[in-house]
């Protein structure tokens, strides 16, 4: 019996671990997809958090967190590629600047509204759905069916993104410029425009999961929360090999490693506990080294276009 | 008599220093196959790359249905119906055939989902129509440049263009297919649509064009009707009747320069012998990258001295047959003795041949960096590789800014001479080459083939011509195989017709007594 | 036409970060014009601002921007700069703690060594899986950066931890492994020097020898390097990958033997990840990174000038140091611009 | 303005004003250990007149630059809020006599260096006390950043603390690796609740909200479960499922040093801010107060008497140098 509900915990926690790690890896997925790549996808994931904790507290619920949080992600992707698709300034640089600047201007939008020493916030929090049956399936049932509607939406969103890169014209045009921009513009596809709205869309993506961060997880504001996950995210992005549903497979398995190290921190094991810490990314090293076949990143990843610029 | 498609007035563009178009003039009538002729170099792409919006003028303008029109972006050339097949691929590599010619196009209807039952009817339609046969769930990088060729047309053709302007895209295709694609321009041109032709074979253009317009270094100096021209006068327009401005014709004039090669193992003096073995292939099986056999017990003998020709129609082996000969592949099985320095001209020039953001210095030094001529310790010697650059410059004439000028900023056709005249100047014991002279303007083509027998007849070095053009290996190759399948046979001299090979290619059967 | 709205463009972009830095400063209730002096007077504005705090600050930046521009110039995408600086960190640490009794002129090229092999082999780990098992070294670089911290925190509170094992950090190394101060009285040391001759050697290598044309070549054109070079590509990934991995670590071990002389945990606030801007900023041209790198420093510099001397707290220094860098990039489009 | 002041230091004339600044290694905006530092900070301006400034810093290499400009530009405190200054400290003590450097939490000292050592273990005993009164489960829980000194004595003292109470009491221990990761906390004490623990203390700064969180929840799910605050009173963050808080009024200890400082008695010696000084207290929360029986809280007032009197010995992890350790 213990050990059941040590499984039903670990599998609950890798879930919610691994959400707002998909969604923002997802969204990157559609950036990367277009050539882009925005290492400035923390900034939006912080940007989405105290977008999240403003609205919640402005509106008055967490649904309305949720969709400033979106607002907040986006406006700093939309920063972004400004200057990394619209100007064609390096996206490497820009992103971490963008990074620097969305942890900075929320700190000090945070300061400014919350006092220079903060303010534990309680935020109204999104509340878990059990999904009728589902939920009710042993074990994984509780982890994966009774969680609040973000997470339902990341599980929908990861086909659907799915077709959408694979199966639609626009999906087409997306992968084509994220191959060969040169020959995407000459088969007609407005390049900068495709790469300018992934990049946001994908902004939106990570605002949501830090506004999830804020609202369905920890349910306040500090400054840094986001602590690195838009870097992960990107790391999730290339184990799910741009593909949205290995993308969120992978963003789970992440999410499980890191999970189980807390539950083997309480176990209490003679281990120093920085072996723990180090223990998800060790895990995902192996994954990878037994991930078989090769995959390769958008040809153009990184590159700016029109070259010559 | 006919109206006017689309006018290009007084069109000048700059690439940096370079002045790629001078005042140039285009005029197209609907109902016409329009050829266009130049030396490499001349302005060809550039003038073309103009109508399909890819370049902007820097000063004129362009005129379609008789309004002025700014062409901001490729997308706006295909809605005014023009389309664009480019010299350099344009093809996405990561997606399938199929989806390569689904993309940016607007199918009727909804664009939430790819359509792609639809444009692969359409497209084997109009590949039954043409000639044009595509595999379409191939993905592009399994692809030879033939393929790729015959994709990008039916690319442009899939959108119905009023306009097709097309840049060299003979250079690629077989002679069958050249025939059909040629009674397609002009069952389009009968439609009154109008194309755009460039091509370097002059028969080609004086075969199907109806007008003529030839560029000379940026500048048109000559649109005539096909009535009124010939071979002699359409050379003349092209070169020039006196090389006014330092642009002398290639002449084969031998440099003061040390030959390359020589001074390493006293190859020279082995040589004169004449008639040894050179390159011994036995028994030779290859995968291919899809994991069939790509060639299957491969046999051949190289002597010095000879020219052999591998005849074939592209995808049969002979990619696999190069990489083998000249020691870039691993075998599965068999026997192969070939020298240490292999010097290979590989088919597509942009991926495997030159490095395009290196400069042309540092693109030769690409094939000699191996050579202790030009390594003193840990150090290449510059100084010397430049001077070799310089050198294959000139003779070659590539034209470009200078030796520290990027490949990619050269024309194709100046890109072909690079890679060519780097191979061919290290006076290799064996020289690979795969349709050396593709892109090649007519003086050039003829100075390389002539090289070519040089280097085998003068400095009795094997020389293996992997081409698709027959004619190319009737006038070079003094021994004739055909590739099929990944096999190679001799034809015997006693059938080295044109017909006889071309059957044999094709993969009928040849009754050998 | 279209090459003039695009520079108008970068021209506005320019003008809107620097107005924005100001004005958030402003409603911050900070004075931009105090803020700015500060940031320049902490950075660039007088001897002992450049050569105590900027070149300090740079130092680790311009190794490791080294280490990124060297591997990025043969294609090989290393992000793992942080934990090869922090492996390197904790061989130098090592070295310099356990050889104690050594004469000075042994055991500060010997930390340094053991900092270069740290780092090689840090970067051996995901250079295998590239050349061997074909697995893109991205994700694994970054993943070890997070093993390499973790592995710091562990030492320090394991195995290297200071003899009364209270703190987590080393015993302080002994004064013989320290590297020299450069200019008495100030922090500026002798790592600098080492900076430049590993630019200078970078430079040179890549620019003349054998070597570094294959490096250069396989990062250029892999296709062209292989087919018409024959360079045996894996051989040459190997090598830069190690090489790279070895100078990122030699930066771990000139920041505890030039200026912490000790191990800590967060030893590195991300030098290796603001490497790769230093690199590419530089056009991976080892000569610029020095600049881009000093760039970086003195930025970081004024920022805390920015802090103490203006009162601005960190989080909206933070902001501004985000829209000076944009504001670099905007500039560096004009200048393309106008240079095309 | 520093060169203004030791000028007229120079010239004989009466010190204009104190000059105080502050180093942390994380942002202030924290609601607590670091919050509590810049509270005292704007205390000394408040309350002294003094001119006062501070810096956030990253990394080791930033700590003799930020000592350097301090003392160079004639600053006369300079609180540095965390052990890891005190190497940095000592060089800059040396190079800087005029200048006094307050470590939090170090472990060496000189004359002009101070170390400034909360004895935080006294009101964790005290927690610890609360904490085994109130679990049912008997297992505790301790969410804690990084294992440094300060927080193994507070966890060390709150075990013994429980123990006093329940013998039997187990205790988990978890470490998130970092101060401020409140999802990280979150899933270590949910780790911790899941394993029977039903009462979290946490030594952590801006992640303690996640503990909350996590003991909110199993709360409102219907569970039962408290928390403990530490480092600042965090009772009303969660003031339904919060017990009290270990607190640490790091302002009266800044004021205290400051005033120490200008009456010439400061130098030589670690400080020491215990119980005795009222600078660390247990708070009960007073809305769950009756949760405790009335017993309960007299026993811990006498056993708050007993700690400040000295008769009991509370473990402690002592990181003086030369010290001996308790525990
Ligand atoms: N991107 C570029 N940068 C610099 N120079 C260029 C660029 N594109 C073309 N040029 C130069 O402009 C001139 C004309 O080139 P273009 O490609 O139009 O020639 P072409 O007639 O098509 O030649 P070819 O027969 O070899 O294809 C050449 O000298 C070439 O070097
Ligand atoms: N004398 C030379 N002749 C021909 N090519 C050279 C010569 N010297 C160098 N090269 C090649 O050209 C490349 C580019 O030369 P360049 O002088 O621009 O070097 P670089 O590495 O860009 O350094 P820098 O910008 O400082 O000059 C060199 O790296 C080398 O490969
Ligand atoms: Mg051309
Ligand atoms: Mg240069």
């Amino acid at each position: 019996m213990p050990e059941v509900i040590a499984v039903v915990a670990f599998l609950e926690a890798s879930v919610r671990l691994g959400i707002p790690l998909a969604l923002a890896a997802m969204g990157e997925t559609i950036t990367e997809r277009s050539g882009v790549i925005n290492i400035g996808l923390e900034g939006s994931l912080i940007a989405g958090a105290l977008g999240g904790a403003l609205g919640a507290l402005a509106i008055g619920g967490a649904g309305g967190g949720i969709l400033v949080g979106a607002l907040g992600g986006a406006l700093v992707a939309m920063i972004f590629a400004g200057f990394a698709v619209g100007l064609g300034t390096d996206q490497i640089i820009t992103g971490t600047a963008v990074t620097l600047g969305g942890l900075g201007f929320t700190g000090a939008i945070y300061q400014a509204r919350f006092g220079t020493t903060g303010t534990a916030l309680t935020l109204p929090t999104l509340p878990s759905v059990p999904i009728p049956l589902l939920s009710d399936i042993p074990i994984i049932g509780s982890a994966l069916f009774n969680q609040p509607p973000t997470t339902y939406f990341t599980y929908v969103l990861a086909p659907v993104l799915w077709y959408f890169v694979y199966r639609t014209e626009w999906g087409l045009e997306l992968r084509a410029v994220g191959e060969e921009p040169d020959a995407a513009a000459a088969a007609g596809v407005r390049v900068k425009q495709t790469r300018f709205w992934a990049t946001v869309f994908g902004g939106t993506l990570a605002g949501i999961a830090g506004a999830h961060l804020a609202l369905a997880h920890a349910g306040t504001f500090t400054e840094n929360m986001s602590a690195g996950r838009g870097f992960i995210a990107i790391a999730v992005v290339v184990l799910g090999r741009w593909n949205p549903l290995l993308v969120l497979l992978a963003a789970l398995f992440f999410g499980s490693a890191s999970a189980l190290q807390f539950q083997a921190q309480t176990f209490g094991l003679a281990v120093p506990y920085q072996l723990f810490l180090a223990f998800p990314y060790l895990l995902t090293l192996l994954a990878l080294a037994g991930w078989v076949g090769k995959s390769r990143a958008p040809a153009s990843l990184a590159l700016p276009w029109p070259k010559d610029s | 008599m006919t109206e006017v498609l689309a006018r290009l007035d007084g069109i000048t563009r700059h690439f940096g220093h370079v002045k790629a178009l001078d005042s140039a003039n285009l005029e197209i009538h609907s109902g016409e196959i329009h050829g266009i002729l130049g030396e490499n170099g001349a302005g060809k792409t550039t003038l073309l790359s103009i109508l399909g919006g890819i370049i902007h003028p820097d000063v004129g303008f362009l005129e379609v249905g008789g309004s002025r029109v700014r062409l901001q972006s490729a997308r706006a050339a295909w809605k005014m119906g023009i389309g664009l097949v480019h010299q350099h691929f344009t093809l996405v590599p990561g997606l399938s055939v199929l989806e390569n010619l689904a993309l940016g196009r607007r199918h009727t209807g909804h664009r939430w989902t790819l359509h792609l039952k639809e444009i692969r009817k359409e497209a084997s339609q109009l590949g039954k129509l043409t000639g044009l046969t595509v595999p379409f769930e191939a993905s592009i990088e399994e692809l030879g440049v033939g393929d790729r060729q015959r994709i990008e047309i039916l690319k442009a053709l899939l959108r119905n263009p009023q306009l097709l302007v097309l840049d060299e895209p003979t250079a690629a295709l077989a002679p069958a297919e050249i025939d059909q694609l040629f009674r397609l321009l002009r069952t389009l041109a009968e439609e009154g649509r109008a194309v755009v032709l460039v091509a370097h074979k002059l028969d080609e253009i004086l075969s199907i064009a109806d007008r003529v317009t030839v560029l000379r270094q940026g500048r048109t100096v000559m649109t005539a009707v096909r009535a009124d021209v010939d071979t002699a006068i359409l050379t003349d327009a092209m070169v020039g009747s006196s090389s006014s401005e330092g642009e002398a014709p290639i002449t084969p004039a031998r440099n003061a320069l040390p030959a390359l090669g020589q001074s390493s193992d006293g190859l020279a003096q082995n040589r004169e012998s004449g008639n040894r073995s050179v390159a011994r292939l036995k028994g030779i099986d290859v995968y291919s990258p899809q994991g069939g056999l790509a060639l299957q017990d491969v046999g051949l003998e190289v002597m010095s001295g000879e020219v052999i020709g591998v005849a074939g129609v592209e995808g049969n082996g002979q990619r696999e047959l190069a990489l083998v000969l000249s020691g870039r592949q691993q075998v599965a099985s068999g026997k192969l003795e070939i020298p240490e320095h292999v010097g290979f001209i590989p088919q597509d020039r942009n991926r495997e041949g030159l490095a395009a953001d290196f400069d042309l210095t540092e693109n030769v030094a690409l094939a000699l960096h191996r050579d202790p001529q030009f390594r003193s310790g840990p150090l290449l010697r510059w100084k010397l590789i430049g001077l070799h650059a310089a050198e294959i410059r000139s003779r070659f004439k590539v034209k470009s800014s200078g030796v520290r000028a990027l490949a990619r900023e050269l024309s194709g056709g100046n890109q072909q001479r690079l890679v060519v005249g780097r191979e061919l100047s290290r006076l290799p014991e064996l020289l690979i080459a795969e349709n050396p002279t593709r892109g090649l303007d007519f003086t050039a083509t003829a100075f390389v083939r002539g090289e070519l027998k040089k280097l085998a007849h003068d400095t009795a070095a094997g020389v293996v011509l992997i081409s698709t053009d027959l004619d190319e290996i009737l006038e070079v190759a003094d021994r004739v195989f055909v590739i099929l399948r990944g096999k190679l046979t001799p034809v015997p001299s006693t059938h080295d017709s044109r017909e006889a090979i071309g059957a044999m290619m094709l993969g009928s059967r040849l009754e050998v007594h | 036409m279209r090459r003039f709205s695009q520079l108008a463009v970068a021209v506005l972009a320019l003008l809107a970060t620097g107005i924005i830095a100001a004005g958030s400063l402003w409603l911050g209730g900070y004075d931009p014009l105090v803020a700015g002096a500060a940031m320049f007077q902490g950075s660039f504005g007088s001897g002992t601002a450049i050569l105590s705090v900027t070149m300090v600050r740079a130092v680790p930046l311009i190794v490791t921007g080294l280490a990124v521009a060297l591997a990025f110039r043969a294609g090989v995408w290393n992000i793992g700069a942080e934990g090869q600086l922090y492996a390197g960190a904790i061989a130098a640490a090592w070295v310099g703690l356990s050889w104690g009794s050594a004469p000075g002129w042994f055991l500060t090229p010997a930390a340094l060594v053991a900092a270069l092999l740290a780092g090689a082999a840090w970067a051996a780990i995901p250079a295998f899986m590239k050349v061997r098992l074909g697995i893109g070294e991205v994700i694994p670089t970054i993943l070890m950066n997070f093993v390499g911290i973790y592995l710091a925190a562990f030492v320090v509170h394991g195995p290297l931890q200071e003899n009364r094992g209270v703190f987590p950090q080393t015993d302080p190394i002994s004064d013989a492994a320290r590297l020299s101060v450069l200019v008495e009285g100030t922090r500026l040391h002798a790592g600098f020097l080492i900076a430049l001759l590993v630019g200078v050697i970078l430079w040179a290598g890549l620019r003349w020898t054998h070597f570094g044309f294959q490096a250069r070549s396989v990062g250029a054109s892999p296709d062209a390097a292989r087919v018409s070079g024959m360079i045996e590509s894996k051989r040459v990934l190997l090598v830069v990958f190690l090489s790279s991995g070895a100078i990122a670590g030699l930066a771990g071990g000139i920041e505890i033997t030039g200026v912490t002389f000790a191990l800590y945990e967060g030893l590195s606030p991300g030098w290796g990840y603001t490497a790769i801007a230093v690199a590419l900023l530089a056009g991976l041209h080892p000569g610029w990174v020095v600049f881009t790198g000093l760039l970086f420093g003195g930025l970081e510099a004024g920022a805390g000038a920015m802090q103490r001397e203006a009162g601005v707290p960190a989080a909206w220094v933070s902001a501004v140091e985000a829209l000076v860098i944009l504001f670099v990039l905007a500039g560096d489009q004009i200048r393309r611009r106008f240079g095309a | 303005t520093a060169p203004e002041n030791s000028d007229r230091r120079a010239m004989g004339l009466e010190e204009v004003q104190l000059r105080a600044a502050l180093l942390t290694a994380g942002p202030v905006s924290d609601a607590g250990w670091y919050a509590g530092a810049y509270e005292g900070l704007l205390l000394l301006r408040d309350s002294l007149g003094a001119e006062v400034s501070h810096q956030q810093t990253r990394t080791p290499a930033e700590f003799d630059e930020a000592f350097l400009s301090y003392a160079s530009s004639g600053y006369d405190l300079v609180f540095a809020h965390g052990f890891e200054y005190q190497d940095a400290a000592i060089r800059a003590g040396q190079q800087f006599p005029n200048t006094t450097f307050v470590v939090s939490g170090g472990g060496r000292y000189s004359e002009n260096v101070i170390p400034l050592i909360f004895e935080l273990e006294e009101a964790s005993y005290l927690a610890g006390m609360a904490a085994a009164q109130v679990s049912e489960s008997g297992i505790l829980g301790m969410v804690g950043g990084v294992e440094i000194p300060p927080v193994q004595g507070t966890f060390r003292a709150f075990e013994a603390g429980a123990q006093s109470i329940n013998p039997d009491i187990r205790v988990l221990e978890a470490f998130i690796g970092n101060w401020d990761d409140v999802a990280a906390a979150k899933e270590a004490a949910i780790a911790q609740l899941r394993n029977g623990a039903d009462v979290i203390i946490h030594n952590v700064d801006a992640a303690s909200f996640g503990v909350f969180q996590a003991v909110r929840e199993v709360v409102e799910s219907g569970g039962r479960a408290w928390a403990l605050g530490m480092n600042r009173d965090q009772n009303q963050i969660a003031p339904e499922v919060i017990l009290g808080s270990a607190v640490i009024r790091i302002p009266r200890a800044f004021l205290e040093i400051a005033l120490s400082w200008e009456s010439g008695e400061l130098g030589g010696r670690p400080v020491y801010a215990g119980a005795n000084a009222e600078v660390i207290d247990f708070v009960v929360n007073p809305a769950l107060a009756h949760i405790f029986s009335a017993d309960f809280i007299a026993t811990m007032q006498e056993v708050r008497g007993r700690i400040r009197s000295g008769t009991l010995e509370v473990p402690k992890v002592s990181f003086i140098e030369g010290e001996i350790g308790g525990s």
